[in-house]
């Protein structure tokens, strides 16, 4: 098995690898993290140049089809770029602002796509799942009213693209309250404040937009225990402890053996959920469960990386925790294990 | 409903998979005895002969196999189909050692007279071989067997002692590895050979399994004298012989097919009890569910692989280990919710398609046999993760 | 930390010793399973003669005032016997004629405790739980209609102590039907079937004789998995494989302390749950943590206890499988580990 | 209510366990600052000063110590009923090796002089020691340790770096174990030192920890000179020394404290959410309670041992183990249950006392410290099992 998400086309794997390829300029699978580390704990937490990267790349807006501004890409291609950002620790809003494109189609202001302006996305308001119409009511004149919360890295929203039970809504940020709360990932949440903000309605529907956001985030959460697991295991070939390398002992073995199989059942699960949207409908079992075991696997996989990392695992400065705060901080976003298995169990109930 | 009808060894290589696979369902719903659906033990071969006679008849019994000698010549991506589509269907899986391994191993390294009187024998069904390779005292490690072959004059003389042979009662035949060299390294000194199981010395004895079945044999072998010709393959190359036979198959052993059947037993019983409605069972249930879904998600990344004609890896070990803890979860569930009826020795006596003994007796050695699970870990761990050998 | 269940009191300590050391004449801990093996799927499963040399010993009744024809004894006595009949893989239907006993006190007929005659006690309808209501409606003068269902050993009963709804009854055999099913261990469970059946009511509560036989079923559990550990240990040091003793791989190292570690917390478990029985009253609680940290780590053990033997342990040749086999039989006997969770529950949610 | 209230230095072993009981947990409510309670992080000193000067003017302070040293010379009972009652409490912890580590050592091992200036000065909180035992390169494989001392003249020269030295920014002496003689088995080459950590060479560096606290830290030895006395026991003898203090103290390791704080932590984050209804929910917490009173139950059987005077043996690393797996279970189901708020880097607004993510990452280092869930296993595998040492 190699780590490409296999699609059976050749010519797709060609397009997919030379894609995976292309994303070492800005997400590099053997990187440092001195540039994580320096945005950490600051606002907006990543930097409008490599911002500026990412729209050359093409990467904004890939799902869309061409004539409305995308690269008309699939949902494998989107999953192969965040594993491969989730594997540098990427801090830049990349899901979120796809989320938002996704939301808006084809009305997507272009300015979007070539980076110059950030519209993310504000849809939740409990603190676990996928609902979006709770939070915000849209009273006369379209005008949004109550809250909207957890919207990462919201601090950096030159514009608001709001979900209601009554359709999408662009705001300016001018209009609307913000209050942040910082992550353990050094990035932040934001709640955003409506109270009788002016919007502009839009068409579209955030329903397959935060599907494809999940897997997007499920994919991160792959990249996340990749990477995570190849420090591990290379810490495993070096560390010596009762004058042998710690790699040597069988109990390590054959949990690095249960993680690596973790990984690659999450890869598989994820293809299938790709493999589900791009193919259209009827996804949203295959989402819940790539987004119930990546979330699961993430946390499982880093968990363990401290506990072979030893003390020094335990320290802010070990890169390996950067792993962990990653997926404690996005694990539960766009739903938790816990909520997806209900609503897998909810949408099968019918078929048993 | 397919759209042509297959003749008895047609070449079915060049169809469409669709239909292809909708080919095969048809004929297996049309060919296979209903009552033997879903066994709930291996068959013995005499419960089973019907079957073997129609895919004998209808040239589908080796699929593996080249065309030339007989079989359907298939390629892995039609085998798998197949594979699937009996898996689907309940079809019982029969005495079939000469089939996947004695075939296959007499095409490539047997002498032309070893080929012509064995291959059509194991087609017609006259001859049902059976395995010995593992020994009471070797287990995983396989390769520290010591059953010995002297050579004696043009013949070679067999003593020692073999065991978890499948099926043995049921065989005719017996393939055998033994040491014929102890001075080299011990996977360089063994030797394959084949001979009746009624040669003078060759006792064959059932052992019970906790099951309650007689699936496997010791076999024991005192003095057992047989022809030169007995032997397959050049002298003392037997492990390499048998060892490189298993290639893509591996990747049946995870297969998800008895997670599913566990799976459905376990809803059945549910049901049975009336307890669907439990909150904790439902979310047990969904919780198997979502599991299972995901391992047929990892089986096909596998199978996929087998599809592209690619080999597959020592990685495909994992497979075998997720579906052992899968399968054995699930029956280990079964217990849990079967109450007093988990303790009774027969299936229920009100619906006799439910036994939670047995499905959780039978879900104990996937995780012993092929490979103990710790074996498979260890493989991984060097030849995946590249992880020291300090440990074997 | 010794094998006893440590009561604080030295002397009582010593007399539990002594009783332990008694019981070694018919549950030896070094024994073979000869005797057992020829009792297999037979009925009535155990042998009459070691019956009297158990009602010689003092064994029935033990808990009961010594005024009431009993030993006087309490249930960390009770349970340390039962742990060395676990050990033994007993076939005697030692907990449930103690059972019984325990149902109709000082009623008792003194030819129970000579072992001269065997009542066993009908209580479950339910295939899980405790209940002992059902099944069985009482009509005008006492007449029994219904069935009770899974009597262990019901075939070797003399007479049978009814549990209903409307208290306890004794019956006489020849007017009940009886079915037998073989189980896995090698017994049977019986169903009987009573129409209008003539019985003599009794004073007596089963649900205080039910939590004992709950706790020493778990007690006997405990002595099936101990016993089990042992025989896996003594093959983890006699077994060898690649050229070593398989008891020195490391991962099979720290699966026996994990069994180890179950083994001794149940032990501790039942321990408190021997203490609240002991003390009086509101011992449920600790008698479903007993029963479900019993059923569920001598499943754990047996299995990994086959696990460990490898092919070997899947014969039904090799003891190893017998253990197994009980634990299978027996686990779910008197509550499953989830029946008894769903109690603890119940019980508990008040206070929270 | 207690029958009498203690005067301070009182000798309170005389008492019934249950009077003793009800005197300290009285004192400590009398005593203990309310905002100390329960504190989310390990208290520094400086945050902890009121109560360790209380404590100290009692003559609480040293618990474990022979009354004529000036502790409170409890028996093993009666001391573990004085931390049952602080954890109760929700005492917080203190930088206290002066009062568990060196006082006991310096009582068994030190000379009359060390002692006579040490003693009372740990007592009135003058002295606040640290460790210098763990280094980078040692981890669980504490005695190879590479710092070294050497002898010139009348002084100790150290040269090395120790790690994980906790709360070492608040110390004013450090205890230190330093290679003696390399020359012989690893272990029996090695001494200890006690200095002050003003000596000029020495550099304590803070380290900040997954939860951003710098609880622990590094110190570096640089040609740090030391008179000759500053050795306590004899010369090699550190090992042996520094180990045997670790007795019935080691059943602190698997006291059920933690797990209590976590399962109350996360009782409390379910009724915020308002998600006590879920029945899946509410069988977590019912199951997570019956782990823990379960772990009690085996707590209680070491307790016990300790109450009737009998030694602790090896088996007490099983209950650490145990409470490890529960504790960091209890906190995963906290992050599973929490949704976004998982995610936040402090306590929740609208309610501080709720703080998913730091009893999540608080619960990491229990396998990993005071011998790591791995290095205890091997302990009871070789000690109380008997298994083979092939493996370190």
């Amino acid at each position: 098995m190699n780590d490409a998400l296999h699609p059976d086309d050749l010519d797709r794997q060609q397009q997919l690898r030379m894609l995976i390829e292309s994303a070492k300029g800005i997400a590099p699978r053997h990187g440092d993290f001195t540039r994580l580390r320096g945005l950490r704990f600051s606002q907006p937490g990543f930097d409008r140049d490599v911002w500026t990267r990412i729209a050359e790349m093409g990467w904004l807006g890939l799902r869309l089809p061409e004539n409305a501004g995308g690269a008309g890409l699939g949902m494998l291609e989107y999953a192969a770029l965040a594993t491969e950002a989730g594997a540098a620790l990427l801090p830049e809003p990349f899901i979120e602002v796809q989320l938002a494109i996704d939301m808006m189609g084809a009305a997507t202001p272009p300015s979007v796509f070539a980076g110059d302006e950030i519209i993310l996305p504000a849809w939740a308001s409990d603190p676990d799942g996928l609902g979006f119409d709770g939070g915000v009511i849209v009273g006369r004149g379209g005008r949004l009213s109550g809250e909207k919360r957890f919207v990462p890295m919201g601090a950096a929203a030159d514009r608001v693209a709001v979900a209601t039970n009554a359709g999408i809504f662009l705001a300016a940020m001018d209009q609307v309250g913000i209050q942040t709360l910082p992550l353990q990932d050094g990035g932040h949440a934001a709640t955003f404040h409506f109270e009788c903000c002016p919007a502009t309605p839009l068409e579209g529907d955030p329903r397959p937009a935060l599907e494809a956001a999940t897997v997007a985030n499920a994919a991160y959460l792959l990249g996340v225990m990749e990477r995570a697991f190849d420090i591990t295991l290379e810490y495993l070939g070096t560390r010596r402890q009762f004058d042998r390398l710690i790699g040597s002992f069988q109990v390590l073995q054959h949990r690095a053996v249960d993680l690596k199989i973790q990984i690659e059942i999450t890869r598989a699960v994820i293809r299938d959920a790709c493999v589900a949207l791009d193919g259209g409908n009827d996804a949203q079992t295959a989402v819940s469960r790539a987004k119930t075991r990546a979330a699961e696997a993430a946390m499982l996989v880093t968990r363990q990386a401290i506990q072979m990392h030893g003390a020094i695992g335990y320290t802010d400065e070990a890169d390996i925790g950067l792993f962990l705060r990653k997926a404690l901080t996005i694990g539960n976003r766009y739903g938790s294990a816990s909520w997806h298995r209900a609503r897998h169990a909810a949408l099968t109930e019918r078929d048993m | 409903m397919p759209a042509i009808q297959p003749s008895p060894h047609d070449d079915l290589n060049p169809l469409p998979d669709q239909e292809f696979r909708a080919i095969i369902r048809h004929w297996i719903q049309e060919n296979y005895p209903e009552h033997l659906r879903n066994p709930q033990r291996r068959l013995h071969i005499s419960d089973g002969r019907e079957w073997y006679e129609a895919l004998s008849r209808q040239g589908w019994l080796a699929p593996n196999w080249p065309r030339e000698h007989g079989g359907m010549g298939l390629s892995p991506s039609k085998l798998l189909i197949m594979i699937e589509e009996q898996e689907r269907h309940g079809v019982a899986r029969l005495p079939d050692q000469g089939i996947t391994m004695v075939g296959p191993l007499l095409i490539r390294h047997g002498t032309e007279m070893q080929r012509q009187h064995h291959l059509p024998r194991i087609l017609s069904g006259e001859i049902i071989w059976c395995q010995g390779y593992s020994e009471p005292n070797a287990g995983s490690d396989l390769a520290s067997l010591q059953t010995r072959a002297m050579r004696d004059g043009d013949d070679w003389v067999i003593n020692g002692q073999k065991i978890w042979t499948t099926l043995g009662m049921d065989a005719d035949w017996i393939y055998v590895l033994a040491r014929t060299d102890t001075h080299v390294a011990k996977q360089k000194g063994i030797s394959f050979f084949i001979m009746p199981v009624t040669a003078p010395g060759i006792e064959i004895r059932p052992i019970r399994n906790l099951d309650m079945h007689d699936e496997f044999c010791e076999v024991f072998f005192r003095d057992v004298r047989i022809p030169a010709e007995s032997i397959v393959g050049a002298i003392n190359s037997g492990w390499s012989i048998a060892k490189n036979l298993l290639s893509f198959e591996r990747i049946f052993l995870g297969s998800p097919f008895q997670a599913i059947g566990a799976l459905d037993h376990m809803a059945r019983l549910v049901e049975h009890l009336g307890r669907g409605s439990e909150p904790r069972i439902a979310a047990m249930l969904n919780e198997l569910r979502m599991e299972l879904a995901d391992h047929q998600s990892f089986y096909k990344s596998f199978a996929d692989q087998v599809r592209r004609g690619e080999p597959l890896g020592p990685d495909v070990s994992m497979l075998k280990i997720n579906l052992s803890v899968l399968y054995q979860r699930i029956t280990d569930h079964i217990i849990e919710i079967a109450g007093e009826h988990a303790a009774i020795l027969e299936p229920l006596p009100d619906d006799r398609s439910l036994y939670p003994a047995s499905a959780f007796i039978q879900a104990r050695p996937h995780s012993i046999y092929g490979g103990s699970s710790e074996i498979q870990k260890n493989i991984v761990a060097k030849q995946v993760l590249g992880l020291g050998d300090n440990i074997a």
